[in-house]
């Protein structure tokens, strides 16, 4: 037992006692603890487990910089959480916490062999060995150290909880509730902006907390923090956001902030989402971040029980946890001295306090010393000792460079500071400069990328009354900045404190020149010596250094280490910091669960599911469908017993021998008016349309100017001015866009314009040679003569009494009509069509049927028969193109040479020698038998199905010179042998076309 | 060079590890080179070394405007796989990955070359269908290529979520086994070590600031931030600024510039035992060696120098990952990053002469270039050793967009890491 | 026959806080910006000049989409009349008038909640000042493009492509779980 | 997320927009007389600047208009943004001081 619980003071509620278990173990704190300040307070040392050399590690830290306490959650299977710092979870009754890395216990970790075996270790040792046999590293070695690597365990069930995002625009951003936050949002928000302040913890008032001495205005520390947020509570344009961090600074001001809603509650409520993403952007940010105690680097300084002052304070002061009963603090800052009074204060006894400083005095020392503590200056740390935490460590004394005069001193707690470190990680990923400050030892916000301002500690500013007046100063000037005036208030404080000027870096050892075992990445286990070998492997870029030891990688992004590291690597190469460098800041401060990125986007919430109008009747039937884009498209309808084989046989059938009906609705249509409306066309699509007649039809093909097929459709004209432009289910945005593109900045004045009618639309395909049987009862104000009504024309009517756009045309190389009709009655005349045709034995069918009757008839599928890389003449839609018109989109590129070479790749059928083998889609062909890879390709199968109609296998495929092949044979390499194939035309079926015009 | 062994390791733990020696030189500039590239990343570490390894040309400088490995190759999500589509890429990445196979051995440095295969998806019929166009071709090329059942593609990697009642179920999977991963920053400082052995000087720091052409047109010289270098061989090596230092010889190029972002997790016990590609849903995911979850997708919209990117860009990779892995919604985004990729209209390289004399250029690799860096290198060594391309980079010239040979790697499928 | 007084709309689940607005007649009128204010005075509105804003007068109202793009509404069964309306006082000018009456389903949000419930999803600023009544825009929520109008303080009007609306209704309840 | 001054809506988010590419990218008047060099150039030559761009974007889910915009593409910032038609605007004009 080290820690204890003092009896009085600290924020915890003492009259709410909680349970928890920690490794199976049941024990209690209070309301208002965290994890860790309970476990302190039950006693418990040990926390974790080091990264590589499975070292004890107990807690460091009281924030969210902690590097070692490392938990997982477990609330129930579905959610377990790993890898949370104790030093932010917050108690609550019946959590269960366990720690992490370590086999069979906490502990006696089997593993911690590998501190044996460190000398084998060094850093960066993976790269130099492990290489031979060849198959060893994935097979033998890359597993071991897989398995030995990693903290806590993924969770392995789906998470039921939810997650939400909101977005959010403000003023001023206030990030940091501490003295400067506070101040600069009392400020700003009294001039009228809208302010939002945010803290990652769930109390507001950053180091005031744990300051139990200092007044402000004349109210006690915590009064004022209390007074003010009610303040700002009560205020209509304050937002208040707590358990919130500001985790990523984005351009143009945009925030990111994590708030954590339900995690700390017993029993959340299952509609209330565990975490939040706010997307904020704000006019002006100020960040009021704070800064960061760095430990010391020393011989055993990972020892648990060895921990950073201010930890010791937030401990005693917020949760009423001493860390020891007998400490020692080594310090390099007079601000630590603060920790040591309020320990003994408390009743703790301070061994020693250890001054690093040769030429420290004034007023900490003093008031340490009229306390009754022995305080010594010089001093270095030459080792600490105890199994599972400190209970004696070694000081040395400096005199002139060397270590003489050494002493041991028992203790339970060992407290350090080697001075703060300002938090500039959102400055920094805001793409601010920053500039190393001598007299600080600090890198300092210098020059800002974004509208934004430092405050208080974060930009290197010490003392209460300093930094509470540099807060009002710069929330009033960021809401003037926003457009509203205030005055900064003035505040008046009177505390004890001490600077927070510090020394990053190593304490001095007796032999400088044999780099110690001295952590400086507690988590990743990275020390002195790992830092000193780098060096002498010739890593002088601090980026190099860091990616060879991994200093700074770990969780905890490196905000106890990074300055320390690059103190050390300064110190050996004999440079100055500034001229080391700083390795990058990035995205997010913390580790932020991957849930709220997600968000609401998850099941149907994922993407849109767009249903048609008859999405529902399709379900009713028992319709399997398939995603075509954000569309669920009915690819079949099987009947009971029916596999996709046998209902496809049966829906093309039906089709050929008597009528079939298919929603075509997901087609894209646009619809194109204007005087100019058939010049606009013509430019855009190969064809020529200023010759198409009203109530006349055509297919279209449209390329990119790098003349390969980009889409296709049916374009008809309703009148002299207007087109119905149909384009593919997946192409109907992407061709929209292209026009307009055309339309606003290549041909301006052109007078037509466009607008999208997908969804205006519903259309029913009813296909089959007793098509006009079934839609002639239906119909009113339609001539369907064939003159009146050929194949490819168009006309307007009405069906079933709703007005209609009705074309006479064929997917499926039969008679054909498609229904247009408003979508609202879409569904009303799909059912009518459906019960008028079934006496004629009406069959609906999907997009499966759909295929294999285009294929029948050589009917290409953008997508299908082409990838991209396949011109008309490719596909075989030489004809389409109008050759007299003077430039269509494509037409350029089509003329290069290239894409008339004799070789390409051009649009066949393809028959197998045995009717009843279906190849695969996507196979390669081949011109000669018997070839091992590499193989001479010379085409792939496009298409392939069988013919329900022909009782045989069709495939279309993509052949280089394939038309000059027909009747040729070629080979279909397989795993099982090599399927011979007869090269055709395209059309397998009704090659005259007499059934379209019947 | 000091050779790496288990057998080293011993002796240094118990000589307290003084016997290790710089993996590089730190030299400065000499005034002339044989041949000189631009770029210090994986791609042209790897040409040098080859220049010197294999054509002899030791006389060779790399010169970097920062650190070596610092761009690309030291923010990358390591994908190493060949099952490309058409010929010429499928020859391209097959030849990179056969020496991904032995490059520890060969460069005496474990780059953790792990070919613990890449499974990707297919969601709709439509990728099923590219998939297996995918499959066929890759085996007539004799690239590894096989197509898995959802079930199978689950007991391959068991986290996946193969429900059929989720908005894009799994419909199976194209996995090579040949392919994996490898250890980004091992390679780029492997193959520094090796080439440096060879006689290549590695300057750092060094920014290439004019490219400096004689009477002729042909180069002549490079202008650097440390000194005018004299070389009448200059390979240009520059992912997302190749249009900057091409544009230094009047050269321009059908690139653009923009941001891939990608993130890993906190590290946890082995999770993931494969990588997991998902082009139709934008995502993809391995996990390293120290555990950390690596994911990655496509590019930001817009051309950028800024090595960053979005937020709402990863909100749609990590909404698609929770999706495929619904238990890694608890996990937590330790780091992102973003890098600068150069992308060609086809999504497929150029290495190839330009048409300046004596200036070469390996680019365009888009959002995949780890995985060819052996083959890359080695092929704009053996061009610029030649002065004519290898039969297998030789389809991946400048000209082919005049020429309208594109080689259109996109078209088929929507993404190509 | 259809009933074509019952326009069968997809099931969209309401709320207190959301309805689905009747069917109604919709047109996309584009052109010219001559062609905007004759079109006016044959609809009987002179529609806004002013960007992302909505004119409004008895139950026809006019928004403003884009520069040369306006989404005209009125109540249901007026496409004929509109249209003849709009031929007669558009003679002699080039212009697009296109039905879209069936193409998007109208919903309402309102109520105290309305402005969170959208902020979740839509990245626009919703308070009054920067987004006042009578504001209109095409926007995104979520992955969904919509129109989002605020006719009121308290009410935004919503237009969504049909296929869309279920995926925003959705959405919206999914929201509103949390407030 | 970017904010963009759309020419014709004011600021809005990015999530309403799409790039389209560098701005001032004209095809040739009769693409048949070009050479194919020029055509290449037309297809897929583009600056790729690292520092001031002038690039297209569409206000696709706003008001739907291309317009122009001069962009650095080494902080993302914006300079200008301008309608589709209109001439550049002199970069030192726009450049703060």
């Amino acid at each position: 037992m080290s820690g204890r619980r003092i009896e009085h003071g600290g924020r915890v509620d003492r009259s709410r006692v909680i349970r928890f278990t920690f490794d199976g173990k049941t024990c209690s704190g209070f309301a208002g603890d965290t994890l860790a300040s309970a476990l302190l307070a039950n006693g418990v040392r040990v926390f974790g487990r080091s990264f590589k050399y499975h070292r004890p590690r107990g807690v460091i830290a009281a924030g969210s910089e902690e590097p070692n306490a490392l938990v997982t959650v477990i609330r129930d299977e579905a959610r377990c959480a790993p890898n949370l710092r104790a030093t932010q979870v917050e108690l609550y009754d019946g959590l269960v916490a366990r720690s992490q890395n370590r086999w069979p216990s906490l502990d006696f970790d089997v593993q911690a062999v590998n501190d044996l075996l460190s000398p084998l270790l060094p850093a960066a040792f993976y790269y130099k060995t492990f290489m031979w046999p060849r198959a060893a590293w994935h097979k033998l070695y890359e597993p071991l150290i897989r398995r030995a690597a990693g903290l806590g365990e993924s969770p392995t069930l789906p998470d039921p909880d939810r997650y939400s995002q909101r977005f959010a625009h403000c003023d001023v951003l206030v990030v940091g509730a501490g003295p400067a936050g506070i101040a600069a949002a009392l400020s700003a928000s009294t001039s009228g902006a809208r302010v939002m302040l945010c803290d990652e913890q769930p109390e507001f008032g950053g180091s005031l907390l744990d300051e139990p001495t200092a007044t402000i205005d004349g109210k006690a520390s915590g009064d004022w923090v209390r007074d003010s947020i009610a303040t700002l509570r009560a205020r209509a344009n304050v937002t208040l956001l707590s358990r919130t961090t500001a985790f990523g600074y984005f351009p143009h001001n945009l925030l990111g902030l994590n708030e954590r809603i339900t995690e700390h509650l017993p029993a959340p409520s299952a509609n209330m989402p565990r975490e939040r993403l706010w997307q904020v952007r704000a006019a002006r940010v100020v960040i009021a971040t704070g800064s960061i105690e760095r430990p010391l680097v020393f011989p055993g300084n990972d020892r648990p029980g060895v921990m950073l002052a201010s930890a010791a304070r937030t401990y005693l002061n917020r949760h009423g946890v001493a860390v020891g009963q007998n400490v020692v603090l080594v310090t390099g800052s007079d601000a630590a001295y603060s920790a040591a009074l309020d320990l003994r204060v408390a009743g703790v006894r301070v061994a020693l306090i250890a001054d690093v400083r040769t030429d420290a005095a004034g007023a900490p020392l003093d008031t340490a010393r009229q306390a009754g503590i022995e305080v010594v200056t010089g001093a270095t740390v030459l080792g600490t000792r105890g199994r599972l935490g400190v209970r004696e460590v070694t000081i040395g004394m400096l005199a002139s460079g060397a270590v003489n005069d050494t002493r041991r001193v028992e203790c339970d707690a060992l407290l350090v500071s080697g001075g703060y470190t300002p938090s500039v990680h959102l400055f920094s990923q805001s793409r601010g400069k920053l500039e190393f400050n001598e007299a600080r030892q600090a890198f300092l916000p210098s020059i800002s990328a974004e509208p934004e301002c430092s405050a208080g500690s974060c930009r290197g500013v010490d003392g209460y009354a300093e930094v509470l007046n540099d807060g009002a100063r710069v929330g009033a000037e960021s809401a003037l900045a926003a457009g509203h005036s205030v005055a900064a208030q003035q505040y008046r404080v009177q505390s004890r404190e001490f600077s927070m000027h510090g020394l990053p870096g190593v304490l001095p050892q007796a032999n400088h020149l044999q780099p110690s075992r001295a952590f400086v990445d507690f988590q990743n286990d990275v020390t002195t010596k790992d830092l000193a070998l780098a060096m002498s492997e010739g890593f002088e870029s601090v980026e190099h250094i860091k990616r060879y030891t991994t200093t700074g990688m770990a969780t905890d992004q490196g905000k106890t280490s990074n300055m320390n590291a690059l103190a050390f690597v300064a110190g050996e190469l004999g440079r100055a910091i500034p001229k080391v460098g700083l390795t990058t800041f990035r995205m997010p401060y913390t580790p932020i669960t991957f849930g709220i990125f997600a968000g609401y986007d998850r099941g149907d919430l994922f993407d849109p599911v767009r249903p048609t109008p008859m999405h529902d009747w399709a379900v009713q039937q028992a319709a399997v469908f398939e995603d075509v884009g954000q569309w669920k498209r009915a690819r079949y309808f099987p009947r009971p017993g029916e596999d996709m084989h046998a209902a496809v046989e049966r829906e093309c059938k039906a089709v050929r021998a008597g009528v079939g009906m298919f929603d075509a609705s997901t087609l894209g249509k646009i619809e194109v008016v204007g005087p100019d409306a058939a010049t606009f066309l013509s430019r855009m699509y190969v064809n020529g349309f200023a010759t198409l007649a009203v109530g006349r039809s055509r297919y279209g093909i449209l390329l990119r100017d790098d003349g390969f097929i980009y889409d296709d459709g049916v374009i008809a004209r309703i009148a002299e001015d207007r087109f119905h432009v149909t384009t593919t289910t997946g192409g109907a945005a992407r061709v929209f866009g292209m026009m307009e593109d055309y339309l606003q900045t290549e041909w301006p004045d052109v007078k037509c314009w466009l607008t999208s009618t997908t969804e205006q639309w519903c259309v029913i395909a009813v296909q089959g040679p007793r098509a006009r049987d079934v839609l002639a009862p239906l119909v009113s104000d339609v001539d369907f003569s064939a003159a009146a009504l050929p194949h490819l024309g168009v006309t307007q009517g009405r069906i079933c009494g709703v007005p209609m756009r009705l074309f006479r045309m064929s997917f499926t190389g039969e008679l054909g009509y498609e229904v247009n009709v408003p979508s609202d009655y879409g569904l009303a005349v799909w059912e009518a069509i459906h019960a008028a045709g079934q006496s004629h034995g009406i069959t609906p069918y999907g997009t499966e049927t759909m295929h294999v009757l285009r294929a029948e008839k050589g009917y290409i599928i953008v997508g299908q028969e082409t990838d991209g890389t396949v011109t008309p003449d490719d596909a075989g839609l030489g004809w389409a193109i109008a050759k007299s018109k003077p430039d269509f989109v494509g037409k350029r590129s089509l003329a290069r040479a290239t894409m008339h070479a004799p070789d390409r790749k051009q649009l066949v059928g393809l028959l197998t020698a045995d009717p009843r083998v279906v190849l695969d889609e996507g196979a390669q062909i081949v011109a000669t038998r018997g070839q091992r890879a590499p193989m001479k390709m010379i085409g792939h199968v496009t298409s392939s199905y069988h013919s329900a109609v022909l009782g045989r296998s069709i495939a279309l495929a993509l052949v280089r010179g394939g038309r000059a092949r027909i009747g040729e044979t070629l080979y279909v390499p397989m795993p099982g042998g090599e399927i011979p194939v007869q090269v055709t035309a395209t059309v397998f079926y009704d090659a005259e076309g007499a059934r379209l015009h019947g | 060079m000091r050779k790496f062994s288990g057998w080293t390791l011993l002796k240094e733990a118990f000589g307290g590890q003084q016997g290790w020696t710089p993996q590089w030189r730190r030299v400065a500039p000499q005034p002339e080179y044989d041949a000189i590239i631009i770029g210090g990343g994986g791609h042209g570490l790897a040409a040098a070394y080859y220049l010197a390894a294999e054509h002899g040309i030791t006389r060779t400088a790399v010169l970097e405007k920062g650190w070596i490995g610092g761009g690309n190759t030291g923010r990358n999500t390591t994908i190493i796989r060949s099952n490309y589509l058409f010929d010429e890429s499928a020859a391209l990445y097959d030849h990179a990955l056969k020496l991904w196979e032995n490059l520890s051995q060969v460069l005496n440095y474990n780059v953790m070359f792990s070919p613990r295969g890449v499974l990707m998806l297919a969601h709709t019929v439509h990728d099923v269908q590219v998939a297996k166009r995918h499959i066929h071709a890759n085996r007539g090329n004799g690239v590894d290529n096989e197509w898995l059942s959802p079930e199978e593609a689950k007991a391959y990697c068991p986290p996946l979520n193969i429900e059929r009642n989720i908005r894009y179920p799994v419909l199976g999977g194209a996995l090579q086994r040949r392919g994996g991963t490898a250890r980004h920053d091992a390679v780029a400082w492997g193959y520094a070590r090796a080439a440096d052995a060879l006689g290549v000087d590695i300057i750092e720091n060094c920014e290439v600031t004019g490219l400096v052409r004689d009477a002729s047109g042909a180069m002549e010289a490079v202008q650097t931030a440390r000194g005018l270098i004299r070389c009448r061989r200059v390979g240009v090596s520059a992912a997302g600024n190749t249009s900057v230092v091409l544009g230094l010889a009047d050269v321009r190029l059908p690139l653009e510039s923009f941001p891939l972002q990608a993130l890993v997790s906190e590290p946890v016990k082995p999770a993931v035992p494969c990588v997991v590609m998902s082009n139709s849903i934008h995502a993809y995911i391995s996990q390293s060696d120290k555990g950390e979850l690596v994911i990655g997708a496509g590019t930001d919209a817009y051309t950028s120098y800024t090595q960053r990117g979005a937020l709402h860009v990863n909100s749609h990779t990590l909404s698609a990952i929770c999706e495929l892995f619904p238990a890694f919604r608890r996990m937590r985004m330790l780091r992102n990053w973003g890098g600068i990729v150069d992308v060609t209209p086809d999504r497929s390289p150029i290495i190839a002469k330009t048409q300046v004399a004596g200036l070469y250029v390996n680019c365009g690799w888009g959002t995949g270039g780890f995985k060819a860096t052996p083959g890359s290198g080695h092929l704009l060594a053996w061009t610029m050793a030649r002065d004519e391309p290898h039969p297998i980079n030789a389809p991946f010239t400048i000209e082919r967009f005049r020429d309208g040979h594109l080689i259109d790697e996109a078209a088929a499928a929507a993404v190509a890491h | 026959m259809v009933d074509t007084a019952i326009r069968r709309t997809v099931g969209l689940p309401a709320a207190a806080w959301l309805e689905v607005v009747p069917s109604a007649t919709r047109f996309i009128l584009r052109g010219a910006a001559g062609a905007r204010a004759a079109a006016g005075e044959g609809f009987g509105i002179s529609f806004p000049e002013t960007a992302c804003r909505a004119a409004t007068d008895g139950d026809r109202s006019a928004l403003w989409l884009g520069p040369d793009e306006q989404l005209l509404l009125a109540p249901d069964g007026q496409v004929e009349r509109i249209e003849a309306s709009l031929a007669h006082a558009l003679q002699g000018h080039a212009y697009s008038l296109v039905d879209v009456s069936h193409r998007q389903v109208g919903l309402s949000v309102h109520g105290p909640h309305a402005e969170p419930l959208l902020e979740s999803q839509c990245p626009l600023p919703l308070n009054l000042r920067d987004f006042p009544v009578g504001m209109c825009t095409r926007t995104v929520f979520g992955k969904a493009e919509i129109v989002l109008w605020r006719p009121a303080e308290q009410l935004f009007r919503l237009e969504v492509w049909r296929s869309f609306s279920l995926y925003v209704v959705q959405l919206l309840h999914e929201v509103a779980r949390e407030l | 997320m970017l904010l963009i001054q759309c020419p014709y809506c004011g600021l809005r988010p990015e999530l309403e927009f799409a790039y389209a590419g560098q701005a001032h990218v004209a095809r040739p008047a009769d693409p048949s007389t070009t050479s194919p060099e020029q055509w290449a150039e037309f297809l897929y030559l583009r600056n790729n600047t690292r520092g001031i761009h002038a690039e297209r974007w569409r206000h696709v889910r706003g008001c739907a208009r291309f317009f122009n915009a001069l962009r650095d593409t080494t902080t993302d910032h914006f300079l200008a943004t301008y309608r589709a038609g209109e001439p550049m605007p002199a970069i030192q004009a726009v450049q703060q001081p």
